[in-house]
């Protein structure tokens, strides 16, 4: 797509939006059908690297929204939120949620211009993998939030060359495969922001098994690990609020795809499958569920886009950080109930390992929980909107 | 936007800016325990306050109209302005920066869809006759559709039409007809051959409410007020030239009427008094008044509502966005209708719950038993303008492609249709 | 039914109370169909005497569970259940949940035999009307709960025979029409209930308009109005806990009698209503709704039957306080949702102020929150399980 | 309760004692953190661990059936009691006191379900052939009825039976057949007249499963067990004496299993280490090993899941005596299943609230990622044994009495009937 997208300000228009999703929902369809997904998720390093490169090469999915200063686009969160929708809606197993969004935007955010240089033209180019590691002993996100009380589960102290760090991530999206990791970790001068090699001495990493059978977690472990600091020493904070409000934003775009692709396969099926010699659609019970999944996933769907656009700074847009808390409140309940009733909708068939459906049930609790869950999401709404 | 809707805003903020006052700043704290604490859905405003009401929305219907506000996207003929609903809506928008009368009573029925219809598919004098003046502000319009026994199923209409030379001479029952006792004509849905298909047997008439034989009765909803009527015809003669529409064919009238009833649905919005239910702060307010602040179960139940609400309230905005751009709303608007009953109805036990007993009986106490008339209200939004039943069907059959039942009979003649068991008149 | 009902050590059989079901819904069919009930409801009372001093002569059912001691059968909880789901059943307006479930209880609980011997045959005898004020200053019920917060909202200090009191109970149920009224006030020694005479010198009693059209609420004012202490000075918190058991569980019974007259009014309008040349029934919206409705009720009247047994000792029982609360969050909320699908399914016509579904719309939110609501019985039933 | 359940109860008192061991205190403290942390629904073990359970059962079975309770109700000439179902529930209560091994390997399909099939619809000489053999604990039976186009309608079935001399000859596969692996005998519903109406030209089998042409293929579901099984069936032969019933009167026999199965539905209650997704002590010690206990929204979930399972409890209790007192179970028995499946349901999604981050992956935490499998089991609560749609319409319309569907067809040909456009075997 780099190249050429007309990219204007940093922003694209609604025909670009379109062209952008036809073109990464074709380049899905052909690399990424089911067995394709199911085949990648099994896999050494859980996902594709043949496709990965060409979502790089082919579409430049990588760099769209990341920095123009760093080798990315800056096309912005709406043009983002398009490829997530797509990705999540085939539920394809990749390092972009963690390397691009989480630690691209971790980068982007510490104001780091050395460290900017040195990683994100990587991240873009899809060469460099990172990850961002959630700071909580529980592997929560807020620092200052309801699931702070665990504290920061990785310590750094002034090292040889930069810090070293000691402690445990307990949950890493991506994490075992990860050229580098940043880290949150509390320092002398607060939480802070570093960076440390994915080979560097002393980082232990263990692969654990996922609720998501399409997104890979690790446990890292660091003893005296020699870690760069990233930003202003004890700047992680500011970071990571905005880490939270685009990761959030950026994944309510993923579970909206996610949900459509349990609609349409839920309507397909209800048109398709006879039972009292009636397509089971011409039942109320079935088409009154359908009907409900609709509701959701348009007012999940509104709240992604609002939260993408105020993210954008879009002329009337909401405050960007209370739409992107709605969005992730909204989109991970509409999810979660879609992927619960498509299961339903298919009867027996629906929960048999088979079936695609569970994979999207379990993509949707797992993505549910990522930053917290229900209780924290809630609270951080209401902080966000001030109360 | 186009070039010219840049003058037009100019013209009608001048306008405005003459004949009413701008709102003061729109971020107001809310004020607890200061003024009305009412969050009714319904009015309960006794007659002569809503007599008044609808002399002021009239008034300001008329000064609209004669500055060349009052139907911007009509034709000139009949007193229209002529241009897109691009400048309606920027009109619209400007507006309601100003402080000025409601004219839901007018707008809401008459002007946003009696109006279309009749140009849509009355003859030339009759649009002549009639529209200039509804959007005068002169006359207001009712909709005669709903019969005791045709709600959901609006085709099953039994009001009968019966030709007498160049008149008609209906009768019947009508029901849920909002502003009924103000309207000077009434566009109603009548059966005039029971030998056809349900749908092919239906005749539109515009009905002078002031004529023998028409009866309105205020019909009392459960939260007390009597926001509809029930209207009875006995006998009442039409002209032909009256009739919409061919003679059977006014199945096709109602569809008219109808997508514009859709079309207006979404812009309710959460405005009003009832808007309260679910407005943040106020909750918030009520909240902090009883001690619950910190209440993380109440702050929980108020962080799941508000995010539903602001959701919605971004829907809306899309759908705003996009008409504005030209692009026709599809019957995924129902969704914003049904959002629209759930989240003020969850407003409405929320706050039941955070009052508590003081519910139970009017203990005077600010913000209290105000609750009631809302949370009385909120069975009416499930089933107003369509039951939910009929939004899920709609959403299910005309926007996810499903098949409709088998067994629903649209060919047999509609005498032979089966009816309730009860009496119904 | 004094005399002729079979009452064997103050308990009675299933048959004896099938019997008493039948032979209260038959006077109740004779003296109490919605023409007689809006009409009793709308008169100046609030409740038809007549058909009150015949339940009393003709049944007995004011006597029924009250104390054999003092003018009653013994009868217990099960047999009371059965009259209250009847009577809540048709919304009788009648001073029965506060003269004889309130103030009875109270009365039987506080171990006062003169005051005992004073009041309860009255009671019993449908003579004496007695109403119970609540003792929050906010309508609550709980003296250590989680609505506790207002404090007692009537003072009782030393006067000349026995005590006077002084402050406001801003909810009591049927409280202008009794001929004594019951009041948890405090004293020195601590929660003490009094009894007041209706007439009583510095005592005013305002009616307010209520949300539920069949039951009266009263607001008093005490100005050193002239009280007698009943039972232990300092006292009063047992009694009360005792009568928040027994009358939430008389309540569950009266909800799930409410609830099912929706659902049978449901299901009739279901049979019968034609729209797109089938009845309503047909359709599995309605037919679910139904369902649903009837699935809530089961357990509703499964907590309701389980709390009454508990409170009469059976066998095999659970916790009576547990049961109690159980089925009174069970059962107000079952009533609240019912109420509110019966309207539903009766389309426009249910929102009319002619069609009763209001009226028992207007009972379930009262009842649901009569003793506090969600926000309290939640707690409470938490509490009771030792939480 | 009659007196000779008395020394009823006395002589399986003593039987229990000898044979097993009492359960110490039943209100035993939850030891947070010790032993065994799962809350799985479906059993995940290994072959040999399974196959090992399956060894125990049967040889419980034995001991029982040895000393007079392996099958207290059923005639003393296939090895019954002859006793009544009172002594059977007498006898269930007492032994759940002690410490058995879990013997529903046997009992959930084949002795409940199977068992009674065969005892009113099969030949004398096949009833003396299996009845006693399983109730022994010697045979495992299981149910092949359900098929890929045949779920909730479960009279479509298809797979087909031809007569061959005194044989028939089946072929076709069933699905959802659970202990399939562990049988000896399997209930088979067949087509044997397609020219018929769908339920009138069906016909029962016993299948003998280790018989030429049965294959059993295990059937993974969504948690990553496999607790069920395809079996596919080509040209196996059955001898007609294998036959249950008339021919073409399967369906008969059919509702005599379905019956059976209802009446179970309500004992599974919340045993087993599902149960601790219900159990408010458990759950109570989940809120205070995550520091949640004052937590007024964790709170909050917990009393009402609470209530509602307390409420579900009491309602199988309640159910229970009345089938002591010889009442029938009618279909409210489907509101038990409802409210199991909700609210075991509702206790996987709060606990997964509590565990949060720590059940997108495995940390090793006790107590935290062992919810993920209960988790994912609870969508076939909602569809196994009935789908919620199916339970629904039953109790409208045999309990509440609401007409049926029309539109739905049970009279034409089953040949005539409409299938599901992809392919299915």
């Amino acid at each position: 797509m780099t190249g050429d997208l007309d990219v204007a300000d940093g922003r694209i228009g609604e025909a670009e939006l379109e062209e952008l999703r036809a073109a990464t929902r074709d380049f899905l369809t052909a690399k990424a059908d089911e067995a394709a997904v199911r085949a990648a998720a099994a896999s050494d390093r859980g996902y594709d690297e043949k496709v990965w490169a060409q979502m790089a090469e082919q579409l430049g999915l990588q760099a769209l929204a990341l920095p123009a200063e760093h080798g990315g686009d800056g096309a912005g969160m709406t043009a983002l939120s398009v490829v997530l929708g797509e990705l999540g809606r085939v539920l394809l197993p990749a390092p972009f949620f963690s390397s691009v969004v989480l630690a691209g935007t971790a980068l982007a955010a510490a104001g780091d211009a050395d460290a900017a240089r040195r990683l994100l033209p990587g991240i873009a180019a899809g060469t460099t993998l990172a990850a961002l590691a959630a700071p909580g002993r529980d592997g929560g996100w807020d620092l200052d939030g309801a699931d702070a009380r665990g504290g920061l589960a990785v310590a750094a102290e002034p090292g040889q060359c930069g810090v070293t760090l000691d402690g445990s991530a307990p949950l890493v999206v991506d994490g075992a495969g990860a050229d580098v990791v940043l880290v949150v970790a509390a320092g002398p001068a607060g939480p802070t922001l570093c960076a440390v090699d994915g080979t560097a001495v002393g980082l232990t990493r263990t692969s654990l098994p996922t609720l998501d059978l399409t997104r890979r977690v690790a446990r890292l472990d660091f003893w005296s690990t020699p870690a760069t600091v990233v930003g202003e020493p004890g700047g992680a904070a500011g970071v990571l609020r905005r880490v939270l409000d685009v990761a959030t934003a950026a994944l309510a775009a993923e579970q909206v795809g996610g949900a459509r692709a349990c609609l349409d396969a839920a309507t397909a099926y209800a048109k398709d499958r006879v039972q009292f010699g009636r397509p089971i659609g011409t039942f109320q019970a079935v088409k009154h569920k359908c009907a409900d999944m609709f509701t959701r996933i348009q007012v999940a769907d509104a709240a992604a886009r609002e939260a993408a656009a105020a993210l954008d700074g879009a002329a009337g847009a909401p405050d960007p950080g209370v739409a992107a808390a709605v969005a992730h409140v909204v989109c991970s309940e509409a999810f979660m109930a879609v992927a619960a009733e498509n299961i339903q909708v298919h009867g027996g068939i629906g929960f048999t390992w088979e079936h695609p459906a569970h994979l999207y049930f379990r993509r949707a609790k797992s993505s549910q929980l990522l930053f917290g869950g229900p209780a924290v999401y809630h609270e951080r709404l209401l902080a966000r909107a001030g109360m | 936007m186009p070039s010219d809707t840049d003058s037009f805003v100019e013209e009608a903020r001048a306008f405005l800016d003459t004949h009413a006052t701008r709102r003061t700043g729109g971020g107001q704290a809310v004020q607890w325990g200061v003024g009305d604490d009412q969050v009714a859905y319904f009015s309960a405003d006794p007659p002569d306050v809503d007599a008044a009401r609808v002399a002021e929305a009239k008034a300001w219907q008329k000064v609209r109209h004669d500055n060349g506000f009052g139907w911007i996207t009509g034709p000139a003929e009949f007193g229209g302005r002529g241009l897109t609903s691009v400048h309606d809506l920027a009109y619209d928008a400007l507006e309601a920066e100003y402080d000025v009368p409601d004219t839901s009573v007018l707008s809401l029925i008459g002007l946003g869809m009696i109006g279309p219809t009749i140009l849509t598919h009355a003859q030339e004098h009759i649009r002549r006759r009639y529209l200039p003046a509804m959007y005068a502000g002169d006359i207001i319009a009712c909709q005669l559709f709903s019969e005791p026994g045709a709600g959901s199923d609006l085709a099953s209409v039994r009001t009968s039409a019966v030709r007498d030379g160049d008149e008609w001479v209906l009768s019947g029952q009508k029901v849920w007809t909002s502003v009924a006792q103000h309207a000077a004509v009434g566009l109603a849905l009548c059966r005039t051959d029971p030998d056809k298909p349900k749908h092919r047997g239906i005749t539109a008439f515009l009905v002078d409410m002031a004529a023998p034989g028409v009866e309105i009765r205020p019909l009392r909803q459960m939260s007390g007020g009597a926001d509809f009527n029930e209207v009875f015809l006995t006998d009442v003669r039409v002209p032909d030239d009256h009739r919409l529409g061919d003679v059977d064919g006014g199945w096709a009238v109602a569809l008219t009427t109808l997508m514009n009833e859709r079309a207006s649905v979404g812009g309710e919005g959460a405005a009003g008094p009832a808007g309260r239910a679910v407005s943040l702060p106020f909750l918030a307010e009520l909240l902090r008044a009883n001690g619950r602040l910190d209440d993380a179960a109440a702050r929980r139940e108020l962080a799941g509502l508000y995010a539903e609400v602001a959701a919605t309230d971004y829907l809306n905005h899309q759908s705003l966005r996009r008409a504005r751009a030209g692009e026709q709303p599809g019957p995924e608007a129902s969704v914003s209708k049904l959002m629209y009953a759930r989240n003020l109805t969850r407003g409405a036990h929320f706050a039941a719950e955070v009052v508590g007993p003081r519910l139970v009986a009017d203990t005077g106490e600010w913000g209290t038993f105000a609750w009631a008339e809302l949370l009385l209200a909120t069975p009416a939004l499930r089933i107003l303008g369509g039951t939910e039943e009929i939004m899920k069907n709609i959403l299910a059959e005309r926007v996810l492609g499903l098949p409709k039942e088998p067994g629903i009979d649209t060919k047999s003649p509609f005498r032979e249709l089966r009816r309730s068991g009860r009496g119904e008149s």
